[in-house]
């Protein structure tokens, strides 16, 4: 079942890479350093749904006391960090030549690195408890505050790099995206979320491995 | 007085009287706040232009050093004491004990943040008496946000190894939005601006008390269980 | 009260101080760069600014020799002539848009110590990338709160 | 515009690297636990 998923990754992520570099389009403004938004768009998706995934686990855990739940939110949290890294770290190379810089205290830059921070404590944490009872207990309030903390850390950012100025808002509206490169974005998003789903079960099945031996 | 108030108010009044007598957190925490003031000195230097522009950062990173030390400690007391047992067989709520931690290490922030609030003008030859008013309603919010956090993360690893480095490493990327928070609306309030001004941050923080409460009040039973 | 009536009275509680704090982000309007024709109504010597506009066909002076960088920022009504040392991000082009941070000179320029390009949050192919005019830039550049474009999802 | 292929390959190269890397440490930690005698 999990080998199935894994090959069933490794073809999407191959077709997504052939999508991305041979169907996408040259993009008209920025050239071909914009190919970079098939793995930067994807990674941040998939590492949303990873932490989705580690408050449900947290609270699971909470409710049913069942360690399963905690496995499910070890088994996402460490490719959710993985996937934040990779956003972070591909955003600030596609930002060198287009913006002329690695990194600016953007709110969006700024709020998915402290996202990045709180998941490594959360992970650091869980190294230092041995007992599978009590880690899933610290790790799930952890877990739980960190979720609850995301909005607000969204919005204190955001505020902190505005500017106050009276201005006309302008409603949202969906940008225009030329055809072919949404959906090569789609294909990868695929791609990264099965990749994704591969590593949650091969490293649950991991955790479930280590508390048998433990117990 | 109901049942819950009374126990949470045992466990401040423990917690005073510990301190009476023994000291030791509290004269360490005032002398390593003179100590952080002596260190901002000989980084910036003796310009007050350039002390006045970093003012509400500086404030503020003192608060958090201190709240850093103190919170961190608040629980490995008990720890240290063997008390640890006693309060995980308290009877009832055990979320009374949390509001009860959580207001000694307020009442512990406010000694220190009034220290260095009287310490700041005389070191640095500034002026705060006009803004202090202000500063207060922001300096309770904050100081609420910190402490909540900090009383629920200082009772998780006051039971788990290397203590003092995962505490700061939990605690302080969860505390972005009230330093970001709390120093904007000091820095507004040094301005000498009206509280209006700030209104944004001060909602931003009182939102942010209110989440770090709730989420304290309704875990901690599951930090305290035996451990 | 059992624990999963907590939970869901504790819940409600954060989902309305969250909402709450959503509810008044959005009631306020925030702005992540001055346009040149504001910065030009009351310009504050050394305050820092970050500063948004077209960067105006037939300005752009750039000396690889010396590292200097002059151009102008327009917004159709206020133009303000911009200095910075260093080498120009790729995306930065006569008739796009670019946000600059820095701060106003008492000679009456405007000193950059950071240039970002800005881009659009379109992606196009070759064929339809007709350039947009600045007024339909500006209105890209303002709508979204990030100053410097991540990419839409 | 120039085409800047160094940066894209760079960000591509990274990921590979990166979920190679974590994906050997699960087959390796895998393997420890399920052989015979694993230890831990």
């Amino acid at each position: 079942m999990t080998r199935a998923l894994g090959w069933l990754a490794a073809l999407a992520l191959v077709i997504g890479l052939g999508a991305a570099f041979g169907y996408a389009p040259r993009e008209a403004v920025q050239g071909n350093v914009q190919r970079i938004m098939y793995l930067h768009v994807p990674a941040v998706l998939t590492a949303y749904l990873a932490f989705a995934l580690v408050f449900a686990g947290s609270l699971g855990y909470l409710f049913t006391r069942r360690l399963g739940w905690d496995r499910l939110a070890v088994a996402a949290a460490e490719p959710g960090v993985l996937f934040t890294g990779l956003t972070i770290v591909s955003g600030s190379i596609w930002g060198k030549p287009t913006w002329g810089t690695w990194w600016t205290w953007d709110a969006r830059l700024t709020s998915t690195a402290v996202l990045f921070l709180v998941y490594v404590g959360y992970l650091l944490l869980r190294g230092m408890v041995d007992e599978p009872d009590r880690r899933a207990r610290y790790a799930a309030v952890v877990g739980i505050l960190g979720a609850a903390n995301i909005p607000i850390v969204h919005f204190s950012v955001k505020w902190w790099r505005a500017l106050h100025q009276p201005s006309t808002i302008l409603g949202p509206e969906p940008s225009p995206i030329a055809a072919p490169i949404a959906l090569t974005l789609l294909v990868n998003w695929i791609a990264f979320t099965l990749l994704f789903l591969y590593f949650l079960a091969r490293r649950a099945e991991i955790a479930r491995l280590e508390e048998s031996h433990a117990g | 007085m109901s049942a819950y108030l009374r126990r949470a108010w045992i466990v401040v009044w423990k917690d005073v009287l510990t301190e009476r007598r023994s000291k030791e957190s509290l004269n360490a925490l005032l002398f390593f706040s003179v100590l952080l003031l002596f260190i901002f000195q000989f980084a910036l230097g003796p310009e007050r232009a350039r002390v006045e522009t970093a003012l509400p950062g500086l404030l503020w990173l003192g608060f958090i050093l201190a709240g850093v030390l103190g919170l961190g400690r608040s629980f490995l007391v008990e720890q240290e004491n063997d008390c640890w047992e006693g309060l995980v067989l308290t009877p009832g709520d055990k979320s009374a004990i949390y509001l009860g931690k959580l207001a000694g290490n307020v009442l512990v922030m406010a000694v220190v943040e009034a220290a260095l609030l009287v310490l700041f003008p005389v070191f640095f030859g500034l002026d705060l008496t006009g803004a202090l008013p202000r500063l207060v309603v922001v300096l309770a919010l904050g100081t609420l946000g910190l402490a909540a956090v900090g009383t629920l993360f200082g009772a998780i690893t006051a039971q788990v190894r290397a203590r003092e480095l995962l505490f700061p490493v939990l605690l302080l990327p969860a505390q972005v939005p009230v330093l970001l928070g709390a120093v904007s609306a000091t820095e507004i309030v040094l301005a000498g601006q009206p509280l209006a001004e700030a209104a944004q941050w001060l909602k931003l923080l009182a939102a942010a008390d209110v989440v770090y409460l709730v989420v304290g009040l309704l875990t901690f039973e599951f930090v305290l269980e035996g451990a | 009260m059992t624990t999963q009536r907590k939970f869901v009275a504790g819940g409600l509680v954060i989902v309305a101080a969250l909402g709450y704090l959503i509810w008044s982000g959005v009631t306020q309007s925030v702005v992540y760069f001055v346009t040149p024709s504001e910065l030009l109504a009351a310009p504050v010597a050394n305050k820092t600014y970050r500063l948004g506009g077209m960067v105006l066909p037939g300005s752009l002076k750039w000396e690889p020799k010396t590292l200097s960088l002059a151009f102008t920022l327009s917004d159709g009504k206020g133009q303000v002539s911009v200095r910075h040392r260093g080498a120009p991000p790729d995306l930065f082009a006569e008739g796009r848009g670019a946000v600059v941070e820095g701060s106003w000179a008492r000679e009456g320029y405007f000193q950059a110590s950071l240039i970002l390009a800005k881009h659009s949050e379109e992606y196009k192919a070759p064929h339809d990338g007709a350039d947009p005019g600045y007024k339909e830039l500006l209105r890209t550049l303002r709508r979204e709160p990030r100053t410097d474009e991540k990419p839409p999802r | 515009m120039p085409d800047n292929w160094g940066y894209v390959f760079a960000a591509y190269g990274l990921a590979v690297i990166a979920l190679g890397a974590y994906w050997r440490r699960l087959a390796r930690r895998a393997k420890s636990l399920a052989g015979p005698g694993g230890s831990e």
